[in-house]
């Protein structure tokens, strides 16, 4: 088994990505994995950075969503408010990724604080642009490690509204997106394939189960009838990331 | 060529081959050359009105005062679109050419005139007296147009602005209407999105798969392009991909809303396109005498639209020396670095 | 008497801008006002053109407000959004110039059309951007040439406020400037210096009296108490005109 | 020269006289260099932060992971200046340093973080423990923050925008409202207008006269010069008029909205200026580390802040070698032609 948890995150989100045409980007591992998927499958997919770059060509791998390598060799670079009102919210954006320190069975995530507004005992980054990213792209993947503090009941803090409590909450609220379509994770993944639009456990990574995954879920959780058992890194996704991507395994 | 665009299968395995026997930039470049071949948007105008303009549409030709689309409106007129809503600031000889010829059917607009000259008589004769037939208008200010094609390009339901309180325009145009502050008394104004059916824009030039740079005078070009449902862009010249990726800053229309571009040399004639082509004021001056007249008028578009083909049988009919008398002169930009960060 | 009536309202539009910072201008008159006040005057006015244009150094006269040599040596050009949302909005235009076809009493213009709105008798150019320059500049004056069909009772369309109904009109209704100053005619100047900001006639050019321009205001007018006569242009202004900004005449 | 600056009936006098002796273009540029003799805005960090940052006052230095001002910082940090509030929508090491040092009473922001690196730890003492004092927060999303510099720049009663409905945010700030849809079902958040006190924005280069331009990421400098109430702008160079004048749209922020021009190359270190530099990435993993104790980072700030007199003494204590190796590399945009049109 030749590959790190961080790698089978990369290639699950790079998968679900096939076919797609205009991704807004994050650094990190959602970064390694559109250019993956660029590399691997989709070469015409579009990356649209919130820094307002996009169409670009890096020639390093990027420390942030603002390093000057993404604006050199780029189609084009606009303004933050460009980025948000025109190319957000004016619904050009097809898939994009997030992120968060908490997660609820219908998708919602919390990247605000632990505890209680007024007294955090963490206070975490806040929304950055996730809020109107999960609200107005037209579908989005969820990229987060699994860990039962993480996978929660009760979210500390609604920042970036998944399916909200189920069913079609979205539609009511008149979102323009879908809403999170996939929750990618080095041990399993989930997706939201039902009329309640509830977290369901759909593949595990090598030597997990069912119960294992149950065990760091903190609700009852929905397991589909058909569990498969994830495919790792082919070659090919194994050699564009360690040769290409992520050379120094920043990210490994 | 055409074979590889026609077969993405393919393409996907040459890559794969590819992959793993050339290096990291050359690998790249590869991948480029093919996404460039796959993207070309470049048609002809006549390609562009036949598959973007119906009966019916909205069309928004923009362009304030300059970068004006007439090779775009004279292909429409030729090809005898009717029943158009025309969208545009200032309709300027453009629109009041179209209205002449019969395309439209409304117009939406902040400011009717030949500028810097006078009346648009053709519009006015619509207006006015109904021919060659009734035009209905709905008409903002500058700022409530330019509101309208943000809304419109931001998927906002209504655009705020301090304007037309008082005024008469509201009573007019029953679309303007007003919001609550929330945050203290009164009201604002607010005007609603609009979203064209199809946007023709001209520009110095871009690439092929239509990221495109203009410098010079920007007007709502950028906003249209993102409202519009469709968007042909027309260009002086096309340019590598190179050029364009050198000076991202410069690119104001991203290929992302771009549908088709058309590359028309002096197309925005007789308006200027910035350091390609200066204004021919003759020609302004010339419409706004022949235009009082209903039968000038149509002698004049049978002369200069219908009894040439398409913009190259118009350029011939200006002639070189007209052409080159609008020369621009030259006045270099100093070029910045924008760094290599490898 | 060597000037025409056109030189005589460039020049006392000139005059009115002295001390002036930002001026919105548009073409033809305004125009050579506000640049014969630039080099007669005050040479820190900066121009502000409705076409995206700051800091414009023209070298030749423009024949329209988006004439190419605005842009060509120009300190910024930007887009029409940004002009009218950040730069007039934005309360940064100390004074503009404004026309009409008609005018009342308070200062109000209509730039639309003569008859009714479902039947227009003539059809004019509209506002423009002359709706929201009348509200948001700090101030505006009026060029236009005196006649009774333009001095009117009643507007046949309001487009572009000036007092509304006179008083504190514009103020209950929260506009951010303080509506129009001075109108500017070829036979005489009015202002609106008084507690009702009714028009009033305050200078009359040479060979004018009070009843002259009685006869062409549609409305009883107030005048003021120590009527002026005008003062035609000075060597200084004329040279200026005739030599650097209209040596053709276009305006004469 | 100072004689003629003091002067102003003077010069008005040389005018006249000039007037009807020189022709036209020399004329001009007679005014024109009287002007910028006058116009001259250029003054040192001390100077800047003595006269436009007071005690209380709400202060954006901003920059979308570049061109951020550290030099202004590190000056405001010196200078002593309390109870702050800083606006920022990405609040970064430099306001994660102003905490530290007790300038901040409040925090305006969209996101906490260590771009690239992690946890902004002062400002998590701040707080969660209440440590070197407590900091208030009023928070909002990006594009929320972007809202607020827009209406603050366009002197709109609130910005509307498509998100906050559903989430947690309206009940964190209650200053995130709604209003309704007047063209239809439903409301739509929206957030108030922002008009910093004064705002320090780093650029690449200016005239002195404060006409800025920028290019690689523009961030949401330009909103912000226009929201705030004082503009100091910083600039890795002043270039002559001239320079601006032949490519007027790369400018970006205009002299009209700019109070001061402030001088210091490689102010923004250790972020980065398009083509100028690179990010010092070692210079945030070490803030990363040293910041997670209250000691190292009150010793981080002796060193780096304290005991260095301004950004020249900061420069030399950086070496040389070190700067050196942030170097942009050489990718030139190509230049365009604008046209005299004489």
């Amino acid at each position: 088994m030749d590959y790190t948890p961080s790698e089978l995150m990369i290639v699950n989100a790079s998968r679900a990505l096939r076919g797609s045409r205009v991704v807004f980007v994050g650094v990190g591992l959602p970064n390694i994995a559109c250019n993956l998927a660029r590399r691997d499958h989709t070469p015409s997919i579009e990356l649209v950075y919130e820094s307002g770059v996009f169409g670009a060509q890096p020639a390093r791998l990027p420390l942030s969503i603002g390093d000057p390598t993404l604006v050199s060799r780029a189609s084009s670079v606009t303004s933050i408010s460009d980025l948000f009102m025109l190319y957000l919210q004016g619904g050009l954006v097809d898939v994009a990724l997030l992120g968060g320190a908490q997660i609820d069975k219908y998708g919602n995530l919390n990247s605000t604080l632990i505890g209680d507004y007024a007294h955090p005992k963490i206070r975490l980054p806040g929304s950055g642009g996730a809020c109107e990213i999960a609200i107005n792209a037209k579908r989005f993947l969820v990229i987060m490690r699994l860990k039962r503090r993480a996978f929660v009941e009760n979210l500390d803090f609604l920042t970036s509204p998944g399916h909200l409590d189920g069913g079609n909450a979205r539609e009511k609220m008149g979102y323009p997106g879908a809403g999170p379509q996939l929750v990618i994770t080095d041990r399993a993944l989930f997706n939201f394939d039902n009329d309640d639009h509830e977290m369901t456990l759909i593949e595990v990574a090598a030597g997990e189960t069912a119960d294992s995954i149950r065990a760091d879920v903190s609700w009852p959780l929905r397991v589909a009838d058909h569990l498969k058992v994830m495919e790792g890194p082919t070659a090919v996704e194994s050699a564009i990331i360690r040769e290409q991507l992520d050379p120094d395994g920043l990210y490994r | 060529m055409k074979f590889i665009k026609s077969c993405p299968q393919f393409i996907e395995k040459v890559l794969n081959v590819l992959k793993f026997t050339i290096k990291k930039y050359v690998y790249m470049e590869a991948i480029q050359d093919i996404m460039a071949t796959n993207n070309n948007k470049i048609i002809t105008m006549k390609e562009a009105v036949e598959q973007y303009v119906h009966d019916g549409d909205s069309v928004a030709i923009e362009g304030f005062t300059a970068f004006i689309s007439f090779a775009a409106a004279h292909e429409i007129i030729r090809q005898k679109r009717q029943e158009l809503t025309l969208i545009r600031m200032t309709p300027d000889l453009i629109y009041d050419q179209m209205v002449a010829a019969g395309c439209a059917k409304k117009m939406v607009f902040s400011y009717l005139g030949n500028p810097g000259v006078g009346s648009l008589y053709a519009i006015r004769r619509a207006v006015e007296k109904g021919i060659p037939k009734p035009l209905e208008v709905e008409e903002y200010s500058h700022f409530g147009m330019v509101g309208r094609y943000i809304a419109g390009g931001s998927k906002l339901p209504f655009f705020p602005l301090q304007s037309y309180k008082g005024t008469d325009l509201p009573k007019a145009n029953p679309l303007i209407k007003t919001v609550k502050n929330p945050y203290g008394d009164g009201e604002i104004a607010v005007v609603p999105p609009i979203n064209p059916d199809v946007a023709f824009l001209h520009a110095q030039r871009a690439d092929a798969q239509g990221n495109v740079q203009i410098w010079g005078l920007l007007g709502m070009q950028k906003e249209v392009a993102f409202a519009s449902k469709k968007v042909v862009v027309i260009v002086e010249e096309i340019v590598d991909e190179e050029i364009i990726r050198r000076d991202p800053n410069r690119t104001l229309i991203p290929s992302i809303v771009v549908d088709a571009v058309v590359v028309e040399p002096y197309g925005a004639h007789p308006s200027y396109v910035q350091g390609y082509y200066d204004r021919d004021n003759a020609f302004y001056l010339d419409w706004g005498k022949r235009s009082r007249d209903l039968e000038a008028t149509e002698a004049w578009l049978d002369e200069w639209v219908y009894s040439v083909a398409d913009r190259k049988a118009y350029l011939a009919k200006l002639g070189k020396e007209r052409i080159d008398s609008l020369d621009a002169g030259e006045m270099m930009a100093e070029a910045v670095n924008y760094g290599r960060y490898e």
